[in-house]
């Protein structure tokens, strides 16, 4: 039977969950033969394909365009993980939260920038008032915990999915 | 007095009891595990947290740490509904503040982290309020976080019923309460604090610490400081 | 004065009280408790003391408390010895120079005089007024207090509060000096606990058996306390016990000390009753002044006093362990139990805590003893309970009943029932921990089992009632917004539980819902109540829970449709009016384009919203009316009259073609897809228009000759010229419509035809089968049903009806025959089985028939039709009928008497409702209601056959055009969405710019109102009686919207 | 007063006589604290006795400081302890109330007759936009920047058959709508504030 699709997005995150990901080490083969990774900052593909089976999300939304990206993810992916404390609970980004998005923006690109002190705003998109995990936007299927998530619960999650069974994960903590 | 023997049935099986004691102490005797956060050996307990909550007779559900044992009591420790209910408990406590564990002072050895864990919290359902909270830098030696502050009371209670000086009590009401150190002064200025630190050490999360240790690092020594309430005898 | 020492002193004092409650000469009393003062009773008080002072009048004017009646205050009491006591209501100061001069001459002034009072059994005394003033009701027949019992309020109203003298004199101490005398404390005891008396604060814990702990405690100090916080809101019967009987509580309490061992009482009072604080202060000096308290009590070796301690404003401090934690100078916080507080409480000492109503059922239940107690009330639950009947009913007030009584009584026969032409919808019993219970459960006997099977408690007796302007999703986010501004904080469940619980309702009112939230609602109120520490979280999410069961509808309204029918959730409408229309017009924005003098605008915007503008500018039931917020300001704008003046300019005018273009160009590209349309009545109309308007290819099946259903062969000339209607449906064909007529569904083409033909199919065949009255006469020729005659005047045969007619029944159809009648020269009579305001027609309706000469015989329900040899109607037989209990209709079922009256007539006309034509609907096999309408899914009208939608009278039974047109729109949506896969009904009719700014100044004048015919002109033909608004009237109208669709 | 925490005294409570931000100490002030504390200490209720009453006597109707600390010292009750009741119950202010005060009642029977809106409303009028955390909140107290009006709101003032009720300086009205609501707030902001 043909491979399944699995892609990977980061959006307001650190990479590190992905970097937990390669830490997979020789378990990556196992997945390998299981899924075709389709879309992913990875390998180099440009635009969210249809028909993915599988996405593992990392990263908070923060942005207009995490959140464009998010729903577009998930109007084509059966499943949607979110990886990682910042899409399960928004972790570090969220720290912004509680400072109206315009006085940030002032502090840091106006009063703290020592050279054209200015908001940037061509080519940036806007911030949204607040960085919220993935599923206050959209349903989210599995969540897997962690800054970042352990490697061996990541590949107990991928497996299990990619078999259609319900996973068991490891006993996974916040943080 | 003397306290009159009798046995109770948890889970089951039949545990000898002391009269007066509570359904948490006797458990935990016996070596029956009861998930709990405001309650802490030598404090007198004030049933807040409500994560010791067990069931009486298959019915009505009582919290463990201030229901006392009776004569013929039936108690199941744990069920479906015990369990979603404890879920939801910490759920609410990780939506109430900041809890933002990967940059936490105590991550890794805070208790309503390890209780996420044991109870399956792997995300929340509630919407995080993100509330705008102080920090209290003000004490040479301590911290004071209230983004990481669960109400849980014990640094109240150890300093007015262990140290005596009741520097601490809680502000406001309902959503609104804080810790609050005399009357809402920096801690550094609370004159009647003797610096002694058991409230940091009584402290179950990354809301009081000690300066100088980096993310992961503090470990509290809960324990020595419940030793001492327990010889102090207070809570009897 | 002597303190009392003995029987002797204490007779003589009472003596000299009866000689101040009833003087040797007359005496005005005047309710002066807090919500009398709110009222005005202060001002009335003063104008008659200076009144007496001035004329030196031998008058004893008095200060007493409230009598209950809250929407009747101010209230006065007038006394002429020998005559009953006359309670006077809504007395204003300048009432009073009237009262004291027909006083003067032996007279009660009878346009205030409401009700008297002959004797009064305050149960601790019995007294005599007098006889006298039969023209004047017995207080007890009144609707507000029949079925009253008053036990705890047996003095409230009737002595004044801050004189010992007057309640010894009605009987007060007795009780407590009976007690002292037997010296038996427990048998007392027992007489409790075999009364069954239960705490009247909530919970409804035995008050014997709890007594009985304390007694049995052993310490050196013992407390009982008396929980007068009270801070459910809705509820204030505590308030008003205290202020207008403060002794009743004292000797509660005095006699709970004795027979508990207690050694000092202390009432714990809301700060924010002051007048309740200084009065009970009061009575307490006067007590000790009189050896009632204090050092021994009556003369015997018995020490006990009682403190007050006034609350500072935290809700939670009404559960036992707050209030003692608040005691003892804490935080209110409750503490765990046990240990419950009669084994340690107060200081750590053994204490017992009642609420105020409690403690005033003591000296009652002691000198009358237990067996008369339990005989009042239910099995489980013995005695009365005093409510406070509030909210959207015309009778408000305080109600002491016996327990079981079921909510009917209250609502209906002691509240009177909604306002004019409101329904109630539901009742909120027991305040914050309390619940909502539906309409349908009125017959509920409110007692402690009862209630709390359906998920409420009776809590304080706070009673809300609620009609259907109040939103049940709204009272749900507020419960839990007090209970959430309330909570102490010291419980995760009830701290933040609340909190989320309040988000996710927040989210409801704003339409951003979702299901699974509902869901999450449901789990997480179950949640705070199993685990919370304290009777306020355990109890707090029990609004929440029972409005979820019971209005689940409501829920979805707001979840799936956004839409709060109530009209109070703002962010789900875009203004009150738009939200009440079933069309859901944007009212605003045409009534701001004609103020911009836009007229074409207007009309587009106007046809785009309602395809029949002109029709239902003149026939719509106008809810619009009752929601427009100008009736704070004067009276609502004239909505209706303003849309078909925009509608007439263009549709009888020469500017009908460039607007029929400018439509018609809307038309959005053809989708290939087709729609059939089953009836041509104002349902099918509408759907019609918007499928045609989005591209579909659609043709409408019609059995009679002509499109319009009801508006073309019900609705008479005079109130719908039918050139009117002519001209919307060629507007509507102008869109490429087609219509095939004579084309009855069912036999010249089936459904299954349908299905093949066509994509989807909506059935909008309307009621226009005549509901059948059983009889007997009907066989006789001069007997004809309503939509029969209308439909034969409207094709031009007129029918023979002799000189006289009646018709029977009360609805639009009712009104129509008898106008219709009298054109025709015909003498009509209507007759109708309840009264005038129960009538279902529109009141304007009403009104012109009776200018117009109709005839009117209201209470007169239908017996027989006597016919002559040749079978022709020679009379109708009615039978009288009185109004019997109140129906689900919130309106009283109509008994019919044994008086028949005979009314001669040649014809009767039968206009008693329609139903939907069974046959076809049998046939069509389609699930149906019994009533035989179409079962369809709430949300997109689909009946039980894919692809077939339904709406109009065929889906709720006769209704009217405007409810029947919603549901064509509504169709049209939800057919395109099936047909398109997409939402694209948003922008049809957009596109418009108009101003956006708050109106500087708006007109000050009142609503504009159409011209009239003179009755007699309007009966010589067929005109139009309704002239409609001239340019200047609609335009001004129109400048006097409020706008309340720009927010800030 | 004893309290049943069997915990030590305050080792070093401070008496109260320190001067708080620039207010001397008052000694009609203190001396009537002492007389009140004389009168209630010991009895049930005495802490919310006291400070209703040091309350009720401060013209602006507020408690402050130093006069907490005087309490403090007086009656031996931790500061943090009467921060706390301070802070839990409705009726203490700590910060100074405007000269009127507009109590809109905010009940189930005025709620169902729509006080939210009278709320809403005068809100408007005073120019008072909503304080930050207090989004839809009933429980407020907003005084106005020139200290002319306090707008409170209370759960219920048992006066559920005059529904909606707004108290404007201990005076009860009934049966408010905006109009009148304005009109008798415009009748307030006339008189001279005494």
């Amino acid at each position: 039977m043909s491979k399944l699709k699995l892609a990977t997005v980061w959006l307001d995150g650190c990479s590190g969950c992905h970097m937990s990901l390669l830490d997979l080490d020789e378990g990556i083969l196992t997945v390998a033969q299981q899924a075709d990774l389709v879309y992913s900052p990875l390998v180099d593909a440009t635009e969210f394909p249809a028909g993915v089976d599988v996405t593992l999300v990392e990263g908070a939304v923060s942005s207009q365009e995490d959140l464009s990206k998010l729903q577009t993810i998930r109007a084509r992916t059966r499943l949607l993980v979110s990886l990682g404390d910042c899409a399960v609970t928004a972790n570090v980004p969220s720290m912004r939260n509680t400072i109206p998005v315009q006085k940030l923006l002032q502090f840091i690109y106006v009063a703290g920038a020592d050279v054209n002190p200015a908001v940037p705003t061509q080519g940036v998109p806007a911030l949204l008032p607040q960085a919220r995990p993935l599923h206050d936007y959209v349903k989210v299927d599995f969540h897997l915990p962690g800054c970042p998530p352990r490697p061996d619960a990541i590949l107990a999650l991928l497996s299990a999915v990619l078999e259609g069974r319900a996973p068991k994960l490891p006993a996974v903590k916040f943080g | 007095m003397a306290q009159k023997k009798i046995s109770i049935r948890i889970d089951g099986e039949l545990v000898p009891a002391l009269e007066g004691k509570t359904i948490l102490e006797v458990a935990r005797g016996a070596g029956r595990r009861i998930p709990s956060l405001c309650h802490m050996d030598g404090l007198k307990d004030v049933g807040a947290c409500r994560l010791c909550i067990v069931a009486l007779n298959g019915g009505r559900l009582v919290p463990a740490c201030t229901t006392p044992v009776q004569e013929g009591l039936a108690v199941t420790t744990n069920s479906p509904e015990i369990a979603a209910y404890r879920r939801m408990i910490v759920e609410l406590l990780l939506v109430e503040r900041n809890h933002v564990c990967s940059v936490c002072v105590s991550n890794g050895h805070c208790e309503l982290q390890s209780l996420a864990t044991s109870l399956g919290v792997t995300s929340v359902r509630f919407r995080y309020r993100y509330p705008s909270l102080p920090l209290d830098l003000s004490q040479e030696r301590f911290v004071l976080d209230h983004n990481r502050c669960i109400l849980c009371s014990r640094c109240i209670r150890v300093c007015a019923e262990v140290e005596g000086a009741h520097v601490w009590d809680m502000m406001g009401r309902g959503i609104h309460s804080r810790v609050i150190s005399e009357l809402d002064q920096p801690w550094g200025e609370a004159s009647t604090c003797t610096n002694c630190g058991k409230c940091v050490q009584a402290c179950p999360t990354g809301a009081m610490a000690e300066k100088g240790w980096a993310v992961e690092e503090m470990v509290k020594r809960t324990a020595q400081v419940a030793g001492a309430a327990v010889r102090k005898g207070v809570s009897l | 004065m002597s303190r009392i020492e003995d029987i002797g002193i204490f007779n003589a004092m009472r003596e000299e009280g009866l000689a101040k409650v009833l003087p040797a000469m007359p005496r005005i009393a005047v309710g002066m408790g807090t919500c009398g003062r709110g009222n005005g009773a202060e001002g009335v008080y003063q104008a008659l003391s200076h009144a007496i002072d001035r004329d030196g009048l031998d008058i004893r004017l008095a200060a007493v408390g409230c009598f209950g009646a809250c929407s009747e205050e101010p209230l006065v009491s007038v006394w002429l010895p020998g005559q009953p006591l006359v309670i006077l209501r809504r007395v204003q100061a300048s009432d009073v120079e009237r009262i004291l001069n027909d006083l003067s001459r032996g007279r009660i002034t009878p346009d205030l005089a409401w009700c008297k009072i002959e004797e009064w059994d305050h149960i601790t005394a019995h007294l005599r007024y007098g006889q006298g003033f039969p023209e004047l009701p017995l207080w007890s027949e009144l609707p507000f207090f029949s079925g009253q019992k008053k036990i705890v309020l047996r003095n409230c109203g009737l002595i004044a509060p801050d004189d010992i003298d007057e309640y010894i004199a009605v009987g007060g101490y007795q009780a407590l000096y009976k007690v002292l005398i037997d010296g038996k404390p427990e048998s007392v005891i027992e007489q409790i606990k075999a009364s069954k008396l239960r705490g009247r604060g909530g919970a409804g814990y035995a008050t014997g058996i709890k007594w009985e702990f304390l007694a049995k405690a052993k310490d050196d100090r013992k407390y009982i306390i008396c929980n007068a916080d009270e801070g459910d809101p809705g509820a204030y019967m505590n308030r008003n016990e205290i202020e207008s009987d403060p002794h009743g509580l004292l000797e509660g309490m005095i006699i709970g000390g004795y027979v508990t061992g207690a050694s000092q009482g202390i009432v714990y009072v809301r700060a924010e009753y002051p007048l309740a604080v200084h009065h009970l202060a009061r009575a307490i000096d006067q007590a000790r002044e009189y050896g009632i308290l204090g050092a021994n009590i009556l003369g015997r070796p018995f020490h006990f006093d009682i403190e007050m301690v006034e609350g500072a404003g935290a809700f939670v401090c009404g559960e036992e362990t707050a209030l003692i934690a608040s005691l003892e100078g804490f935080s209110g916080r409750p503490r765990p139990r046990p240990p419950y507080p009669a084994q340690k409480g107060l200081q750590g000492k053994p204490t017992n805590i009642n609420n105020v109503e409690t403690w005033y059922n003591i000296a009652p239940i002691v000198l009358k003893g237990p067996a008369w107690f339990t005989e009042i009330g239910s099995t489980k639950s013995a005695g009365t309970k005093v409510f406070s009947l509030v909210g959207k009913v015309q009778n408000t007030g305080l109600v002491e009943m016996p327990l079981g009584t079921p909510l009917t009584k209250f609502v209906y026969d002691i509240g009177g029932g909604a306002a004019a032409g409101r329904t109630v919808k539901a009742v909120q019993t027991g305040g914050p921990s309390g619940g909502c219970i539906p309409h349908e459960m009125f017959d509920t006997a409110v007692d402690y089992e009862t209630l709390a099977q359906l998920g409420s408690i009776m809590g304080s007796g706070g009673m809300v009632v609620m009609d259907e302007d109040n939103c049940m999703v709204d009272i749900a986010r507020y419960f839990i917004e007090f209970t959430h501004s309330e909570s102490c904080g010291k419980c995760v469940p009830c701290r933040v539980g609340l909190d989320q619980a309040l988000e996710i309702l927040n989210g409801f009112t704003k339409g951003t819902g979702t299901a699974a939230q509902l869901t999450l609602l449901n789990e997480l109120g179950r949640m705070i109540r199993d685990t919370s520490l304290c009777g306020l979280g355990q109890t707090a999410p029990n609004p929440v829970l029972t409005t979820m069961r019971h209005f689940r509808h409501e829920f979805d309204d707001h979840i799936i449709a956004k839409r709060c029918r109530a009209g109070v959730c703002h962010s789900l409408a875009l203004s009150p009016c738009e939200n009440s229309c079933p069309l859901h017009m944007n009212i605003p924005r045409f009534l701001d384009l004609l103020k911009e003098g836009r007229a074409d605008d207007a009309f587009e915007a106007v046809f785009l919203d309602n395809p029949l503008p002109a029709s239902t500018g003149r026939v719509c039931q106008h809810p619009c009316d009752d929601r427009c917020r100008r009736q704070t300001v004067d009276s609502p704008v004239n909505m209706r009259e303003v849309h078909r003046f925009i509608a007439d300019a263009v549709l009888l005018t020469d500017r009908f073609e460039p607007l029929a273009a400018r439509i018609a160009a809307r038309k959005k590209a053809p989708t290939g897809k087709s729609v059939a349309v089953v009836g041509a009545g104002p349902a099918g109309l509408t759907a019609a228009f918007y499928l045609a308007l989005v591209g579909h290819d659609v043709t409408v099946f019609e059995n009679k000759a002509e499109a319009g259903g009801m508006l073309r062969y019900a609705i008479p000339e005079y109130r719908l010229p039918k050139r009117v209607l002519a001209q919307e449906v060629e507007l509507i064909r102008r869109l490429g419509v087609k219509f095939q007529f004579g084309a009855g569904v069912g036999s010249a083409i089936t459904l299954n035809e349908l299905d093949e033909g066509f994509d989807a199919v909506f059935l909008a065949i309307g009621t226009w089968k005549e509901s059948w009255v059983n009889l007997p006469g009907t066989e006789l020729k001069g007997v004809l049903p309503a939509l029969p005659f209308l439909e034969s005047v409207a094709t031009g045969t007129n029918p023979a009806l002799g000189r006289k007619m009646t018709v029977i029944g009360g609805g639009n159809a009712a009104v129509d025959s008898a106008r219709t009648a009298v054109r025709m020269g015909v003498d009509a009579t209507i007759v109708y089985r309840r009264e005038r305001k129960d009538m279902p027609a529109i009141k304007e309706e009403v009104d012109a028939a009776e200018q117009e000469g109709v005839k009117f015989l209201f209470l007169a329900a239908p017996h027989r039709i006597v016919g002559d040899a040749r079978g022709n109607v020679r009379a109708l037989e009615i039978a009288k009928t009185r109004l019997g209990q109140y129906d689900s209709s919130g309106r009283r079922k109509p008994v019919v008497t044994a008086e028949i009256v005979r009314l001669d007539c040649d014809a009767v006309v039968l206009a008693v409702g329609e139903t939907v034509d069974l046959d076809f609907a049998r046939a069509s096999g389609l699930t149906l209601r019994e009533a035989g309408t179409f079962v369809v899914d709430r949300f997109t009208l689909e009946t039980s056959r894919p692809n077939f939608f339904a709406g109009g009278d065929a889906i709720s039974g006769a209704s009217n055009v405007s409810n029947a047109m919603g549901f064509g729109k509504k169709a049209a949506r939800k057919i395109d969405e099936r047909l398109m896969g997409a939402k694209r009904f948003a922008g049809l009719a957009g596109g418009f710019q108009y101003s956006m700014e708050p109106p500087e100044t708006t007109s000050t004048s009142p609503r504009h109102r159409s011209a009239e015919l003179k009755p007699a002109v309007r009966v010589a033909g067929e005109d139009e009686v309704m002239v409609g608004l001239t340019d200047a009237e609609a335009g001004d109208e129109s400048c006097r919207c409020l706008r309340c669709d720009i927010r800030g | 007063m004893n309290h049943p925490e069997p915990s030590l005294r305050n080792p070093s409570a401070r008496t109260g006589e320190t001067a708080a931000a620039g207010n001397p100490p008052d000694a009609a002030k203190y001396a009537f604290i002492n007389e009140v504390i004389a009168r209630v200490d010991g009895r049930p209720g005495a802490l919310l006795g006291i400070l209703e009453a040091v309350q009720e006597r401060n013209p602006r109707k507020y408690l402050c400081a130093d006069e907490l600390s005087y309490i403090a010292a007086k009656t031996n009750i931790p500061l943090s302890q009467i921060f706390s009741v301070v802070t839990f119950y409705a009726l203490f202010n700590r910060e100074p109330q405007g000269d009127h005060t507009i109590c809109i009642c905010r009940g189930t029977a005025c709620h169902t007759r729509g006080s939210r809106t009278l709320l809403e409303s005068l809100r408007l009028e005073l120019g008072m936009e909503e304080a930050p955390g207090q989004a839809g909140a009933d429980k407020l107290t907003l005084t106005t920047p020139d200290g002319k009006f306090t707008i409170r709101t209370v759960a219920c003032f048992g006066q559920c058959a005059l529904a909606p009720v707004v108290e404007l300086d201990h005076r009860i009205c009934g049966h408010m709508n905006e109009r009148a609501l304005a009109r008798e707030v415009d009748a307030l902001g006339q008189e001279r504030h005494e």
